[in-house]
């Protein structure tokens, strides 16, 4: 296995190229239930970690990670940049000095950058948020590791239980961001984080192994 | 999509530059940080006041930028709060040896972008940071299990009062506080006949019918509390007066600053008709309008629509209210 | 049609009593008459300022009232020119002993109506009276065998600038040389990307497409002289600003004072991108922006789309632009 | 015959009623070539004419008709209150002092209504505007007279006269008003003014005689 730079690059660049591709739909998403912004961000800030990979050669994953967390945080802005920034910043640092990362550490590190996300938003299971999505995928992570499997299975099934926990937004009533001054009015609708939160861990089961 | 623009994705750049241009004599700006300066930034043993939030809200925040008002405003993409980058350039380049308030309306983005902010700039430059959160848009229910309530109207009148404050001199806590008494004094509630549309997105946030209007709508053109039958002005200026009346509550014998504000594809005739409306009711409420504003001063690009501020004052808050002020966006008495 | 109104025959005086409303610290309204009066007119030895015209340009005119600029405005209806009783009931009121000077925008319904106020106002009062009538429209041939070109623009700048003089103690004819002069200097154009809607007639005064706009518009919703495609503001600048700058003509080393104006439908950010667009040609063409002005301030209803105009400048306009002004539209130094 | 108080009183009521009825159709018309407001003129002027006849005993035809024209000046404003005032105000005083009238003084008053309208806007035949129907109109009344007709016989050919008069406008380019801001685009539209001339020559053949 090998969670390491050339992968985690080739993370992040299916990712913004994902986000690019889902960028119309994620703004639709958001223009139901919030500000129609979400995809533009999401594109703007991916495309901007992108152009710093490209720039610079990192001599650690959590160099790259930090690299990539402080760019979506400089150059996203709204609700999404600090969120996603946060995830990659802490996932980055729980990395630190690691030579080789093992399946389970790199599942604690995906743990500690969604930890991230809950201090930056203090958002609970169930407020319809990205977090609805990140909670079940790393539990599912963790699972799928104690029982054995690999990053790749791993990530699939976080990915998988993403979806779920995305699909599960959709009749929530939101509590947090924006989406939350609609009232009883936000249900129905599925919640923009949590699907740019599911396509990320999708494009890390396709991508790192 | 109908706008006066080039690329989409320029849009704020240049209308930074249009302001620029266009207010030279009263503000600089930091392109790089798409940050608006008052021209004579920073101002020696005065408290620096710093805002910001999405574009698509002009005149507010860049226009609020002078003598009076605020030190500096952080531009960020349309309706995408700024970057934390922005915030600490203008945190460090406004700190006058008398620390900064930070100015927030109550969004998500906004406040974790400035708390960041905050963090930064308090570990590297050593400034001291206060910030305000404003939220007093009523159309949000306040509670402690969500988001809470958007910022809306409150910020511009805050803006004016506390940039008044600080021009006297008086110390961070102090305009901190009044900040926050100011905050807690004011409600607004907003309502729109049109949904604008983000220019990035190239189409209406929301679709409206022709006889259809969205009541509680915020400054984003998020989707309000519920649609309802177009309605006549005076049905209109009862459903936003209303509420914000019963939530402080406001009485018989209060004085406000009474703020009737366009969302930006509203005329003011309209605006006028609105403010007669408003002002039968506050009257009707035994309510004194000490002074008031009427115009689209906190906008949500071309929406057409309104909201209604009210702000309680007394004597010391109207006296702040008429103090020089002189921005692109609001002048009197310099 | 969405408009925050009640009915629509009420709502020239609906925003009456809102402007009274607002501005009382500074303007009074005879509602009889719908004329909106500066506060303390007549002031004795000064040239009464007057101007009118038909409602929805707001804040032109009666948001020009009050020092350093005009004495009295009459609201027309929506659109149409006001009646020759308000406009004598306005030259009596605010004759001060130094004559009234009616500023008046060119189009048949208010010259005539004007013409006939004067007529009937010198007989009856004695009062006397001189007249400019501003066709700074550059969308309009100027021909001797038709009505001419429409007021728009310059009218505001001049209004500012006239209002200044008289403010100064200049005679009647002074003031009315004077005014002559800053039309001669001035000229505009507009364009349109929405129609607006007659709140009496219910629809919009014309159709376009999503992908369409009208060039060459006036005020009052005339449909514009030529229909073009939608195009990026960088285009709608040249549109606009090459026409003008052949007609007067304006060349390298001129001075103007750039006005970029929204129609009422059209936020301040589209008019900032529009203005960075405006200043690049005249920087190119080596003329010097001496001041400018950029918002809403000659409207047609909620229209969107924007018109430009330039008014060449010496040091005098200069000075009398920069001179105190204290009305509820536009304000400085005061 | 009898023009007199009680036949021109109704005449000014009718118009009134056809105004009220052709207001929509009237502002149409003028938003195609002008500002969307001709038809609400004609129907805030007619209608206060309507009010002061009823307000007030009329004890001549030249008193009733300064008093309708000194309403439409005070009541409608734009370019109609000025020229309608003025025609009628005219039109009345060139009756003044007359026990009968007869069908050419009623002619002659009605020119100088007329002279009254191009003394004031200045338009000449073919500038597209309502003088473009009063020109016909009246050479096509006292021609009427001339070859033995009575009133409602020159009425009627007035107001046929007016409507062909009416109906050229439509191609014409306007150079007066508003339309003659359009230029060539003006062309293809039928004048308001004209319109409305048309349908008071109407309402005059109906009522008197
Ligand atoms: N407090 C929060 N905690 C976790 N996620 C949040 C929180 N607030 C908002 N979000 C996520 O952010 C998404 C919206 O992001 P975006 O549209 O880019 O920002 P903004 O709301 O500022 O316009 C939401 O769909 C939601 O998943
Ligand atoms: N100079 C003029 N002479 C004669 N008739 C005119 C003149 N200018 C305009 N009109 C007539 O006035 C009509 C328009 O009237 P109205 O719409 O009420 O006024 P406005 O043009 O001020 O809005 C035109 O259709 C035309 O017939
Ligand atoms: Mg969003
Ligand atoms: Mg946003
Ligand atoms: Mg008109
Ligand atoms: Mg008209």
């Amino acid at each position: 296995m090998a969670v390491d730079v050339a992968s985690v690059s080739a993370w992040l660049t299916a990712y913004a190229e994902t986000i690019a591709d889902h960028a119309a739909e994620l703004t639709q998403l958001d223009a139901a239930i919030g500000d129609a912004d979400h995809g533009t961000n999401m594109n703007r800030g991916m495309a901007a970690v992108v152009a710093a990979l490209d720039k610079e050669e990192f001599a650690s994953v959590d160099a790259l990670l930090k690299k990539a967390g402080m760019t979506l945080v400089s150059t996203i802005g709204g609700a999404s940049g600090p969120l996603y920034g946060t995830f990659l910043l802490r996932t980055g640092t729980a990395l630190a000095d690691m030579a080789e990362i093992s399946g389970a550490q790199f599942g604690a590190a995906l743990r500690a950058g969604v930890e991230g996300i809950v201090a930056r938003g203090k958002a609970e299971l169930g407020d319809k948020t990205m977090y609805d999505a990140w909670a079940p995928a790393v539990d599912a992570y963790d699972a799928a590791i104690d029982s054995g499997g690999d990053v790749t299975a791993a990530l699939q099934a976080a990915a998988e239980a993403a979806a779920r926990g995305r699909d599960e937004t959709t009749p929530m009533v939101a509590r947090k961001g924006r989406a939350s001054y609609l009232g009883e009015r936000s249900a129905g609708h599925q919640d923009p984080g949590a699907t740019s939160t599911t396509l990320l861990l999708e494009s890390a089961a396709a991508t790192l192994s | 999509m109908k706008k006066l623009i080039n690329d989409p994705a320029d849009v704020v750049k240049e209308a930074l530059l249009g302001i620029e241009a266009a207010h030279a004599d009263r503000v600089r700006v930091d392109h790089d940080n798409k940050v608006i300066y008052r021209l004579d930034a920073p101002r020696q043993g005065k408290v620096g006041l710093i805002s910001g939030g999405g574009s698509g809200h002009e005149p507010m925040h860049g226009g609020f930028v002078g003598l009076g008002m605020l030190d500096a405003a952080c531009a960020g993409e349309v309706f995408t709060s700024p970057v934390p980058d922005q915030m600490m350039a203008a945190t460090k380049e406004v700190d006058g040896g008398a620390g900064v308030l930070h100015i927030v309306k109550n969004y998500t983005g906004d406040v974790m972008n400035f708390e960041m902010a905050a963090e930064l700039a308090a570990a590297e430059a050593g400034t001291e940071v206060l910030a305000v959160v404003t939220d007093d848009d009523v159309a949000v229910q306040d509670s402690l299990y969500t988001a809470g309530r958007r910022g809306v109207g409150v910020t511009v009148l805050l803006e004016k009062i506390v940039g008044a404050a600080a021009e006297e001199g008086r110390s961070l806590q102090e305009v901190a506080d009044l900040a926050k008494r100011v905050n807690d004094n004011g409600r607004s509630m907003g309502m729109a006949l049109t949904s604008c549309t983000v220019p990035s997105a190239g189409k209406p946030t929301f679709d409206l019918a022709d006889d259809e209007m969205e009541v509680g709508i915020g400054i984003h053109g998020e989707p309000g509390r519920k649609r309802l039958p177009l309605a006549p002005a005076k049905e209109v200026a009862a459903l936003l007066v209303d509420p914000i009346l019963g939530d402080l509550p406001y009485g018989q014998g209060d004085s406000v600053i009474a703020f009737v504000n366009g969302m930006g594809g509203t005329p003011l005739i309209e605006l006028y008709v609105m403010f007669n409306e408003v002002r039968q009711l506050l009257d009707k409420a035994g309510i004194t309008v000490a002074r008031s504003l009427v115009g689209s001063y906190i906008t949500s690009l071309e929406m057409a629509g309104c909201s209604v501020t009210l702000l309680k004052v007394d004597d010391e808050l109207v006296g702040l209210w008429d103090a020089p002020v002189n921005t692109p966006g609001l002048r009197w008495g310099a």
